[in-house]
């Protein structure tokens, strides 16, 4: 506890900028491709970079405010969303053979247009959240915002229940990368207690996946509609 | 990724090129100046009939092994961008029209390769019903090359009588 | 006097711009096909190989077919001419130009696309159905690639406050930490898929079919013969090297002369050339890994970019 | 003398001379004399406006000519500017009137259209017949109607931005939509689509016009005065709710008339109709009075606004660019095609006017300058380049009979001049260099760009809705490419498509000449650019809000502008363009000295017979367009196979229909003319056709004015 917050930040200012503002914008090309691929094995794939990226955040935010705890976040997002998560998805791909999202509802190149009004709109909305405490940190909000909205948008317009797990994951590190941003880390038990649940879902989305398969002997959703007659 | 393991484990598959024949070695060709088609020629290639035995060993020449294309030599998509036509088969009665009118199509200089021997003298389809003539007797032949079909390092070595290289 | 001279110096230094863009433009195709045939095993024809080519087309005759007009055989002088203009104003080997703030980047682009017409409108004019299918594929993909080329140099000019080509690779110079930053990511990003959609290359068109109905920018050209065919060739060549030399410098512009003297000259010269050569390289090398997307998969790989322009202009203001 | 003065006079001199000599001359002398009269009020036209954009401005009461009181007309140099430019329109288009309404030639028929369909497949003596056919027909642009209401037309349309007063501008309003009516319908027994456009053109001017009354009319009871210099005194202490709701109100009246997004349904179809010359005048000159009532009761009456008007303006502007390019772009009539293109670059007008309302409103007047006189430089452009086209396609029209791209081509070798001055044109209108086009996209551009580099972070609204506008600036530079590469490349090269294309003539040198004014005129905007800097710093001067001076400076060659970095040079462009090509010509003729360019058949992969039939269309041209977009346009085709009757699998003739509907005509205009059809009949009984039952309602409705007027004062 040497170093004592906000006199001698370790990392120079202008690195420490340059490094978010790099990070972030990772983030949301990674967001960005996980809605342009196709092949779900590819997303898998963005997901890890972007739970390596939400490490590396995590991490940033500690050597800045050079708190302890923030390394321990960055190990555990590391630990759960670079090689947990992806792992359990990736067996879910195996199992299931599916090799890519064939038909979203709405169509890659509409979708794409739609990411771009709901990156503008995740600007827009978070303009006040910025300006109650302009800091590099908060001026990168809107990034966070975007994934999150992104995710959503995957949730909404795909088929697939894996691409619904993808979604629901990029929604999650959507909401990570809001809560570090916003108040520069959050508390190591609580953010252990979200990653639990994540896992949690997951798990049980890979179970119901497993059982649709058996049932319908495909994970479209839509299939699910015979369950209501 | 494994397109990149393949490429460095491959390596390099060409042959080692024999030596260079010259300028106008093709048969043939002594007489008309190559110095214009020096070390380039453009390829377009028309089957007047050909069973495809030819078409086999013109694909494996400029496949890697062969690669007909370290010598100036490429297949090109229309007669227009063309300075030789390498023609094969014995020439069909359909395909005498359309023969002509791609040699027309050729801007000059241009020269005519004719391709195995069928091509030569209609091989074993002379006197056929169908056959209107070897290559020769529609349009002028400038190298011949003999085989049926020819060896890849045959028609290679007649072609690069066109480029000298 | 020395107000003369710094003007001699400028023109001395647009005239060897030009000269080099020129020579080195055959030697980059060839340098890509080489990469290309290496990867795959072959020896390759060697780099000065469409030097050959275009030497012995220039010699041969010029063909224009029957029923077409004026515009067939100006067609190839307006595209050559278009594209050396660009090559001209372009600040590849210096910021001090006699000719910085004739065409800005917008301008650029549009004379680019004013290449792109004069090729189509021939293609249409030769009254084939392939010359005609070429011209509408080259100009569906060109009108949609327009936005995207026009966002990344908005959120290019943004930063500097200008589009003048000059003041963009100078911005960059001074702040060499925006290299990295995610708007001239993003901007990079849209402007490497605007170079593949707009030179022709794979996956949007392969330059080296021999298929008419997979054709884009080859079934414009079928029926150029002989010098037609060679002006249409070396333009397509400096249009890869100008389009590659642009994204070299926006980029990564160190090495840019920001005087017009001899030896800085020299120096950015060698170190333009090495990152155009390293870019066509990284490209053909790419190429190796592709294969051709079906045409009506382009829009999707467009509107991708579309997104990363705007991305790139909107992180331009949010990540500032 | 005030040489405004001395213009208008002339105008209106002219015009009545031009409208006695159209009803009264006989027939053979008429398009001469009706034609070199129009042009002279054209010249008065640019007269008055070029003294008025000098600096010069004048004013006149005239009492007692209007019911309601006196007519008053005044030109500053926002007048001025559209003077110019209606003038200069009106003078190439009077020229051109010359030969086209002269003898010879043929328009277009509804029976040329079903022999052409016949002769379609290639059968000669079948098209030799449409040929004969419709040579026969009555010149009906010649008719003594139409040649004596087109004086009256361009009068009225320079008088309306003359106009100083609400009652005067909606006189004139009024007179120029009649005159316009009257010209649209001139060849209404030749096809029956002139009465459709007719009634379209009728209703949509009309409601239009109802919208710009209601508007003015409670502009001026608030204001207290129907002056311009009592509405622009009155603006300020009107409240915030009354000054947008006349602003709404003007916006869509004028809008309509500029063919703006959702209420352009009548410009695709009137424009087209009309004979060219008009059409050129309607498209080029006309819809621009749209513009001017928008900048003028918006930006100088009201004296600006909140920031939603020119989102608003924005947003409508966006979408007319948007929409009018993409209909445009799959058009394949040569004349709709140019319509829809007009629809286009109003839109990208409004950007311009929209954004500079934006930035008015946020204070920022160096940009509003910027962008506004970016929007008044495109409307110059576009009248100069739309009257080429217009006037180029009416020449295709009067050699051919055809406006369908896809049974036009060859023209280069048959009407060499038409093609190379439409060249141009279509050039400019692509937004390309070195076409005029461009200059003003350009300059719109800039002004989109550094919105986002002022003092300070940029606003939510200005950082979202500015990279979208220059997104959509920039689609619709890319498809207009499209358009005018499929309207000139299938229209004019190539081999024709049909047997009337195959003998077209080139045009009478009247006919030229009138094209190679509006040539001449986009050439000039297109390499000197700059010496608009300074008349558009006056027109500027007009708007209180985004009054800042010259936005361009006037350096030479170079177009710089001014609080702003960014420069370009059109001229030196064009100049290297050309020493370029003329280099690589010469290069080319070097190397191939001795071997001479020949001459040869298409290459047809071996086929032999290739004929016109195997040559891309419109149709297959925009194919992949529309398949691109296809979510929008919604594309209707049918195809009908016929097998013969010995077997299903012998088929006899496949048909193909391809067509792309207005889509937002089609979805928004039924139920509205549903519900005015259902309001009809609900009131019917109310008209029983009585004629004292007509008579009394007359009469207690004047009793009721008069109870009214007698209780309220």
């Amino acid at each position: 506890m040497d170093h004592s917050i906000g006199l001698r930040p370790p990392v120079s200012e202008t690195v420490y900028v340059q490094t978010l503002n790099l990070i972030c914008g990772a983030l949301l090309l990674a967001a960005v491709l996980i809605l342009w691929r196709r092949e779900l094995a590819a997303i898998v794939r963005l997901l890890v970079v972007q739970g390596v990226l939400l490490a590396a955040l995590a991490a940033l935010l500690g050597a800045r405010e050079g708190s302890s705890e923030l390394y321990a976040v960055a190990a555990g997002v590391l630990a759960l969303k670079a090689v947990v998560l992806p792992a359990v998805l990736r067996r879910v791909l195996r199992d299931t053979g599916e090799v890519r999202e064939t038909e979203p509802l709405v169509n890659v190149a509409a979708s794409l247009l739609a990411g771009a009004l709901l990156t503008l709109l995740a600007y827009a909305v978070s303009r006040p959240l910025v300006a109650l405490a302009p800091s590099p940190a908060t001026q990168a909000l809107p990034v966070a915002l975007a994934v999150m909205f992104l995710g959503f948008f995957v949730l909404v317009t795909r088929r697939r229940a894996l691409s619904q797990v993808v979604g629901f994951l990029l929604m999650d590190n959507g909401i990570t990368a809001t809560a570090f941003l916003a108040t520069s880390g959050v508390p190591l038990i609580v953010e252990l207690g979200v990653s639990l649940d994540l896992l949690l879902v997951v798990l049980v989305l890979q179970v119901l996946t497993a059982r649709m398969r058996l049932t319908f002997g495909r994970t479209d959703l839509d299939e699910l509609r015979e369950l209501r007659d | 990724m494994s397109v990149l393991g393949k490429i460095v484990r491959t390596g390099r598959v060409a042959e080692p090129a024999p030596p260079a024949p010259g300028v106008g070695a093709g048969r043939g060709c002594d007489s008309s100046p190559a110095a214009p088609l020096a070390s380039s020629v453009q390829l377009r290639h028309v089957d007047a009939g050909s069973c495809n035995g030819c078409e086999l060993e013109i694909a494996s020449a400029f496949g890697p092994v062969y690669d007909a294309e370290r010598y100036g030599l490429r297949l090109v998509a229309s007669p227009r961008h063309a300075d030789a036509l390498l023609v094969t088969g014995p020439v069909t009665r359909n395909m005498a029209d359309p023969l002509r009118a791609t040699y027309e199509a050729t801007p000059r200089p241009k020269r005519v390769v004719a391709v195995g021997d069928c091509a030569r003298n209609c091989g074993v389809f002379a006197g056929g019903y169908g056959v209107e003539g070897a290559v020769s007797d529609v349009v002028p032949v400038d190298v011949e090359v003999p085989g049926c079909p020819p060896a890849p390092h045959v028609l290679i070595a007649a072609l690069r009588g066109l480029t000298g290289r | 006097m020395t107000g003369s001279a710094v003007t001699v110096g400028a023109l001395a230094a647009v005239t060897a711009q030009l000269v080099l863009v020129v020579g080195g433009a055959p030697l980059l195709a060839g340098l890509m096909r080489q990469v290309r045939a290496r990867l795959e095993g072959r020896v390759g024809a060697g780099v000065g190989q469409p030097w050959r080519d275009l030497r012995k087309q220039l010699g041969k005759e010029a063909i224009r077919p029957d029923g077409s007009s004026w515009v067939f055989t100006a067609a190839p002088r307006v595209l050559l001419a278009s594209t050396l203009l660009i090559a001209a104003v372009a600040p590849f080997l210096s910021t001090v130009s006699p000719l910085d703030g004739v065409a800005d980047l917008f301008a650029v682009v549009a004379l680019l696309l004013l290449g792109t017409v004069a090729l189509a409108v021939a293609g249409l004019d030769t009254g084939t159905a392939f010359g005609g299918m070429g011209a509408s594929r080259e100009i569906t993909v060109a009108a949609l690639a327009e936005p995207t080329i026009l966002l990344a140099g908005f959120a290019l000019s943004a930063r500097v406050g200008s589009s003048n080509l000059a003041a963009l690779v100078e911005g960059m110079l001074t702040a060499p930490g925006q290299v990295l930053s995610p708007a001239s990511l993003l901007a990079a990003v849209a402007f490497a898929v605007v170079v593949v959609a707009e030179t022709g290359r794979l996956p949007v068109d392969n330059p080296a079919t021999h298929l008419e109905l997979t054709m884009i920018h080859e079934a414009m050209v079928l029926e150029y013969a002989g010098r037609d065919l060679a002006l249409v060739e070396l333009a397509s060549a400096l249009r890869l090297t100008v389009l590659l030399g642009l994204g070299a410098n926006l980029f990564l512009p160190w090495g840019v002369a920001t005087t017009a003297s001899p030896l800085p000259l020299l120096g950015a010269a060698m170190l333009f050339a090495v990152k155009v050569v390293a870019f066509g390289a990284a490209l053909a090398a790419f190429e190796v890994f592709m294969a051709k997307w079906r045409l009506f998969r382009v829009p999707e790989l467009l509107a991708g970019s579309f997104l990363f322009g705007l991305l790139a202009v909107s992180a331009s203001f949010f990540l500032a | 003398m005030n040489l405004i003065a001395a213009g208008l006079g002339v105008v209106v001199a002219g015009a009545a001379a031009g409208a006695a000599t159209g009803a009264l001359a006989p027939a053979r002398a008429r398009p001469l004399a009706t034609g070199l009269l129009t042009t002279t009020v054209g010249l008065g036209g640019v007269l008055a406006g070029a003294a008025a954009l000098a600096g010069q401005a004048w004013s006149m009461t005239v009492p007692g000519i209007l019911p309601l009181g006196a007519a008053t007309l005044a030109v500053d140099p926002l007048s001025g500017a559209f003077l110019l430019l209606i003038g200069a329109v009106t003078v190439a288009a009077g020229v051109y009137s010359v030969g086209y309404t002269g003898p010879g030639g043929r328009h277009a028929t509804d029976d040329d259209a079903a022999a052409g369909a016949a002769a379609a497949p290639g059968a000669e003596p079948a098209g030799q017949r449409a040929v004969d056919a419709g040579t026969g027909h009555v010149e009906a642009a010649a008719s003594r109607t139409a040649q004596a209401v087109l004086p009256l037309f361009v009068a009225t349309m320079l008088l309306v931005p003359a106009a100083a007063s609400v009652s005067t501008l909606l006189v004139l309003w009024e007179l120029m939509a009649l005159t316009s009516l009257v010209l649209v319908l001139a060849e209404h027994r030749l096809r029956r689509s002139v009465r459709d456009a007719g009634l379209w053109y009728g209703a949509m001017t009309h409601a239009g016009a109802v919208a710009i009354l209601l508007g003015l009319v409670v502009f001026a009871a608030a204001a207290g005065g129907e002056s311009f210099a009592a509405l622009r005194a009155g603006a300020a202490d009107l409240s915030r709710g009354t000054r947008s709701l006349v602003f709404v109100l003007i916006f869509a009246g004028f809008g309509s008339k500029a063919g703006m997004v959702p209420l352009h349904v009548w410009l695709p179809r009137a424009h087209p109709e009309a004979p060219s010359h008009v059409s050129a005048l309607m498209s080029a000159a006309m819809v621009n009075l749209g513009l001017y009532g928008l900048i003028r009761v918006g930006f100088d009456l009201l004296g600006g606004g909140p920031r939603w008007w020119g989102l608003l303006v924005l947003a409508v502007g966006g979408l007319s660019a948007l929409y009018g390019v993409l209909q445009a772009s799959v058009a394949t009539d040569l004349k709709r095609l140019l319509g829809y293109s007009t629809t286009e670059n109003v839109g990208l007008m409004l950007i311009g006017v929209g954004a500079a309302g934006v930035f008015a409103a946020e204070g920022n007047r160096a940009l509003a300058g910027l962008l506004m006189a970016a929007a008044v430089l495109h409307a110059v452009n576009h009248a100069a380049f739309k009257t080429l086209l217009f006037l180029g396609a009416g020449s295709v029209l009067r050699a051919t009979g055809l406006r369908d791209l896809d049974r036009l081509g060859g023209l280069a070798a048959r009407m060499p001049i038409t093609t190379a001055l439409v060249a141009f044109g279509a050039l400019a209108a692509a937004a390309l260099p070195p076409g005029n086009g461009f200059v003003s996209e350009w300059l719109l551009l800039q002004g989109l760009i550094h919105s986002l580099t002022g003092t300070g972070p940029p606003t939510v609204v200005v950082a979202v809705s500015m990279p979208l506008a220059v997104g959509v600036v920039a689609l619709t530079a890319g498809l207009g490419v499209a358009t005018f590469v499929k309207a000139f490349g299938v229209g004019f090269l190539a081999r024709p498509r049909s047997a009337p294309a195959a003998v077209a003539v080139e045009s009478p040198p009247s006919m030229r000449a009138g094209m190679a004014l509006a040539a001449a005129a986009c050439l000039g905007l297109a390499l000197a650019p700059v010496a608009a800097a300074a008349p558009l710093a006056r027109v500027l001067q007009v708007m209180p809000t985004v009054r800042d001076g010259a936005p361009l400076a006037d350096s030479g060659v170079r177009l710089q502008l001014v609080g702003i970095a960014g420069s370009m040079s059109p001229l030196l462009i064009a100049i290297g363009l050309l020493v370029g090509t003329a280099a690589t010509a010469a290069l080319a003729r070097w190397a191939g000295r001795g071997l001479p360019r020949r001459v040869a058949p298409v290459w047809g992969c071996g086929g032999t017979r290739l004929d016109s039939r195997m040559e891309y269309t419109a149709t297959s041209f925009a194919e992949p367009l529309t398949r691109v977009f296809d979510d929008v346009l919604r594309p209707e085709q049918d195809v009908v196979v016929t097998p013969y009757t010995e077997s299903r699998y012998l088929i006899e003739s496949v048909r193909f229909r391809h067509r792309v509907p207005d889509r937002l005509e089609a979805r928004l205009y039924p139920p509205l003319l549903g519900a005015a059809a259902r309001w009809g009949r609900w009131s019917r009984p109310v008209a029983n056709g009585s004629v004292h039952r007509y008579l009394a309602y007359g009469f207690v409705g004047m009793l009721a004015v008069l109870v009214v007027v007698r209780l309220s004062g």
